[in-house]
């Protein structure tokens, strides 16, 4: 077996470490930290539907938190249920809609082409119920063409799918429209939308977009892991996918994590408090690591839009002729924490479909860095990346064989035996 | 034993991703080999320096996983010197054993350093020197086969899995 | 709106607190929360699926935790499913099993009567989905016969979900003659037990118990809220119920909850340090608590065994005459943490379905009181809880119109009206 | 607005369950009536003392939640002083509203308290008046007939979802 302290030691702490990998796993700040605390063994550390003092304390959490999250999405009435990942919120909208729906005649599951695996997988597996499942094609820099979307729907749809902002390329939807185009062709499809990589980027009047559902995921804003969120409109029907004792909700059985939420509200707190200002810094940090990267490393393509339709903290970028796994353990060795849509981190035999989705090719999907900002990351932060991108690049090129075929000419009858 | 399927590497892999052996393009040598394909994400190239029946000089370019990396790396280490019979002799649980295990989903690495090798030697004596020993079977050997199917396979399951319409 | 923080002001926080209501939310001890903290964010806060140093560390608490955990049951092959609670696991191994088998002939789920919600419900609902679903009764004390649970499997039986320990009136199963019985019948039946209760109680010995699939859960134990665990025979085959982007598990999509893993981890090796010393001193105090009740309050049933065959930590008692939810807020007002099977704590209009599988009628039902007391409670403790509850009793015995009527001659006609 | 469902009480509930006014039988009571089963887990007792059309004193008994004991207790202070027929007019709505409001689930709990007022008040006019005035209907009123339903519909819930088998 494997001995990863060991594997830990041969890796070494670096001097100097800059986390960008929060798309995969927040960073939690130490306030949020110290807003969960309490919760363990001091307050509030009973079941938020019993009837004693521990209990009510807990349940002063869950419903403190909820009341913040809607304001901060301004919505007037509907249900926030309380789950403990973005991954099942995002099941329970489309499973949960699918199964109370399950003996009509509305058979249609429509969704981009990018969304995260947690909405895809779902909704394809209904393909095995007798739903239809229907992908949108985004174009080259990620977006839904509303049309398009607009005939791919019909009043046999159930449901449609669409991620406000998407997780790795960071395209930033027209949702309004997008939402009004399914509206349009009838106003019974339900519309979803996926909002874990919008919250606390973007700002989000849930009344205004008319959507029906919405997800957002804790870890996502630098809460802490374990809280997962689905809006649900007021009068909307969906089904429960488990099943137990219930607490204070009717959409996912079991007890409410209520450290976790108490730390969720601190991030949505922390978030809102200087919402501008934390944006504006974001795609300061985002456009000097993208100018950057461009400028001094050769053979480099930027995914998914530039400017203002490009998610504040969203870099991502291919770098050709190398791997994404290697780049993401040469840059750890330098302290830079990042990860890759390249076939070899994603545990299933094919690199990121949103990297392939948007028209590259394998080999530049292999090669294809996500770097995810945050609030918490500096000038020179981003500086030191800056300074060490170029010599991991080179390193891996020169153990690449593809590099150098890239540049000299080569017996291809020789080496391809 | 665990069942989990993460990227936890064994110490030496890392320790070769860091300090590869034998790496880069050899200019003289006597035959040149290539697995994988950049599709996939993994190509392992291999060059030899065949002096009689002995490898004397080995060297390796690798696209792929910090695992590739280092199964190139240390199956150039370990055939140098060795017969040609000696190294068509190593399988790729060898070379994952010699880095210290792999996990399940690494083990294609190893197969496909070990394919890369075993091509290398055919080649020599097919297209080089063109007389083939006893020893040499025919048919591919399993890395070969593997390598082989796992270039063809990725190309299938990218057209079965692909989300693009 | 209800304003919480007024309802707990008017609560107020009492001078001396007991807090016995760690079968609905464990309360977590300051020396596990410390082993969370480094969690969050100086190590470990990364991704374990990812190859960088943060995804690494977080890797190997996953890692670690399970082999502590494995070891405390003597699991020597087999996979671990972390979920996010015991209700996730539960519905994992229940539905999971359907799934995988769907097309099967095996149609036929057996739990016992009083298993808790998070089993009972999933398999319930397989009717819907053309199982049969058979609940096997249980004897006054809550034990499952052996002869009737083997009359009740056949070779068309999917899985027996029987639970180690019973949650509320702590029953210990024999459950190794139950799985030899099943496992006699026809050996391929699936054998899934809940040990969320057991855990910790309990020496368990999966290989020797030859059980198919087991559930624990962190909060528990005295771990975080945000794990739970679903352990899964080398060599069976269950289908996910959720769908997403795995990280090092195929059975429960999402990345895991590192510092809550961690914390569980620490938790499992606190229990384990003097598992003796531990078991013994909840005996103890057990047994105290419940003499103290039964000698000191008339009209009051212990429900659930006496002595080795009652779980150490569980002392469940119905007042008769007073209603469970009353007693809960009236022993919270004097600082004493419990929790009630009545109907009006259970958000259905009925009361427990374990005190009532046993016999008891409605109304002793609505009158149980559950104590799950824990090795952080005192003899002191105890001590307190028993000079509290002849008074709060009392105290509402007073309000009661059934108490007085048991005790006076009363003009039921004038009264029943 | 929230749409959770817990057991949160407003603040008044838990003061009437820690004090609860007018509790307790009253001997000289002249009606006394009941809504509820130990079944259910609610039972609340009202007695009211009349004097000509005047409710000039009222207790009450409960067994059941602290929703149920406050509901019960407010209710005879809100009908103190009051004629029967004013006593007749309140609703659950109200006791609800003087409670600072009931969770949902606790809807019956009100409902129970005033249909067992409005069962004494019938009581009162048929079996011990033995007339009955204008405003007073023939047909139960809300809460009494949802009492009554619930007293029975429980009994067939236990029933429909009783685990026993
Ligand atoms: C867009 C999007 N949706 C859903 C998820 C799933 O959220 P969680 O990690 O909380 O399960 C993620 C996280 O990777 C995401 O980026
Ligand atoms: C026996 C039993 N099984 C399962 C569960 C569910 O565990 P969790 O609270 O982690 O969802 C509980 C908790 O109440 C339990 O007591």
């Amino acid at each position: 077996m494997v001995k990863i302290s060991e594997l830990l030691e041969q890796h070494g702490k670096p001097s100097r470490e800059v986390y960008l990998d929060n798309e995969n796993s927040g960073w939690v700040p130490p306030e949020v930290v110290e807003a969960m605390l309490p919760y363990f063994n001091q307050k509030g550390y009973g079941h938020p539907s019993i009837t004693n003092l521990p209990g009510w304390e807990a349940y002063e959490v869950v419903e403190s938190t909820l009341e913040l999250v809607k304001k901060t999405l301004n919505i007037r009435s509907g249900e926030l249920v309380l789950t403990h990942s973005g991954t099942e919120a995002n099941n329970l909208a489309i499973l949960g809609t699918a199964l109370a729906a399950n003996k009509g005649k509305r058979r249609k599951i429509v969704v981009s082409a990018i969304e995260h695996m947690s909405v895809l997988f779902p909704a394809r597996t209904l393909e095995e119920r007798g739903f239809k499942f229907v992908t949108v094609p985004v174009d080259k820099e990620g977006f839904v063409n509303p049309e398009i979307l607009s005939m791919l729907v019909d009043n046999e749809t159930l449901l449609v799918s669409i991620q406000m902002v998407n997780h790795e390329i960071g395209t930033i939807q027209d949702l309004k429209t997008l939402v009004k185009v399914v509206k349009d062709v009838d106003s019974e499809i339900i519309f979803h939308t996926d909002a874990v990589d919008a919250y606390g980027r973007l700002k989000i009047d849930v009344e205004d977009l008319g959507v029906d559902m919405l997800t957002l995921s804790s870890h996502k804003i630098h809460g802490p892991k374990g809280v997962g969120v689905l809006y649900v409109r007021e009068g909307l029907k969906i089904s429960p996918i488990l099943y137990g004792a219930l607490s204070t909700q009717k959409m996912w059985p079991g007890v409410e994590n209520v450290p976790a939420i108490a730390g969720f509200g601190k991030a949505v707190e922390l978030a809102f408090r200087d919402f501008e200002g934390n944006v504006e810094k974001m795609k300061n940090l985002r456009d000097m690591l993208i100018d950057g990267i461009l400028e001094t490393v050769p053979d480099t393509l930027l995914n998914g839009p530039r400017g203002e339709k490009r998610a504040p903290d969203n870099v991502n970028v291919s770098f050709l002729h190398v791997e994404g796994e290697s780049i993401t353990i040469e840059l750890s060795l330098r302290g830079i924490y990042v990860s890759s849509g390249s076939a070899c981190t994603s545990r299933v035999l094919e690199p990121s479909h949103v990297i392939l989705a948007i028209g590259r090719k394998h080999e530049e999907a292999h090669g294809s860095i996500l770097f995810k900002i945050s609030r918490y990351n500096s000038r020179e932060d981003i500086e030191y990346v800056l300074s060490q991108i170029p010599l991991a690049i080179e390193r891996l090129r020169e153990i690449s064989p593809l590099a150098k075929q890239s540049k000299r000419s080569i017996d291809e009858k020789e080496v391809y035996a | 034993m665990s069942t989990r399927t993460p990227l936890a590497y064994s110490p030496k892999i890392l320790e070769l991703f860091k300090n590869p052996k034998n790496l880069g393009r050899m200019n003289d040598a006597s035959v040149v080999s290539q697995a994988g394909s950049p599709a996939c994400g993994d190509v392992i190239t291999i060059y030899l320096k065949i002096d009689g029946d002995k490898i004397i000089d080995s060297s390796f370019e690798s696209y792929g996983c910090a695992a590739n990396i280092a199964a190139a790396s240390i199956l150039t280490e370990m055939i140098k010197g060795k017969t040609l019979k000696e190294a068509w002799d190593l399988t790729w649980e060898d070379v994952a054993n010699e880095l210290g295990g792999l996990p399940p989903i690494k083990y294609h690495c190893s197969i496909l350093a070990v394919g890369g090798l075993k091509r290398a030697i055919r080649k020599y004596f097919e297209e080089i020197k063109r007389e083939k020993p006893e020893w040499l079977p025919k048919d591919l050997s399993k890395e070969e086969r593997q390598a082989l199917e796992e270039e063809e396979l990725i190309e299938r399951m990218y057209k079965k899995y692909g989300v693009v319409t």
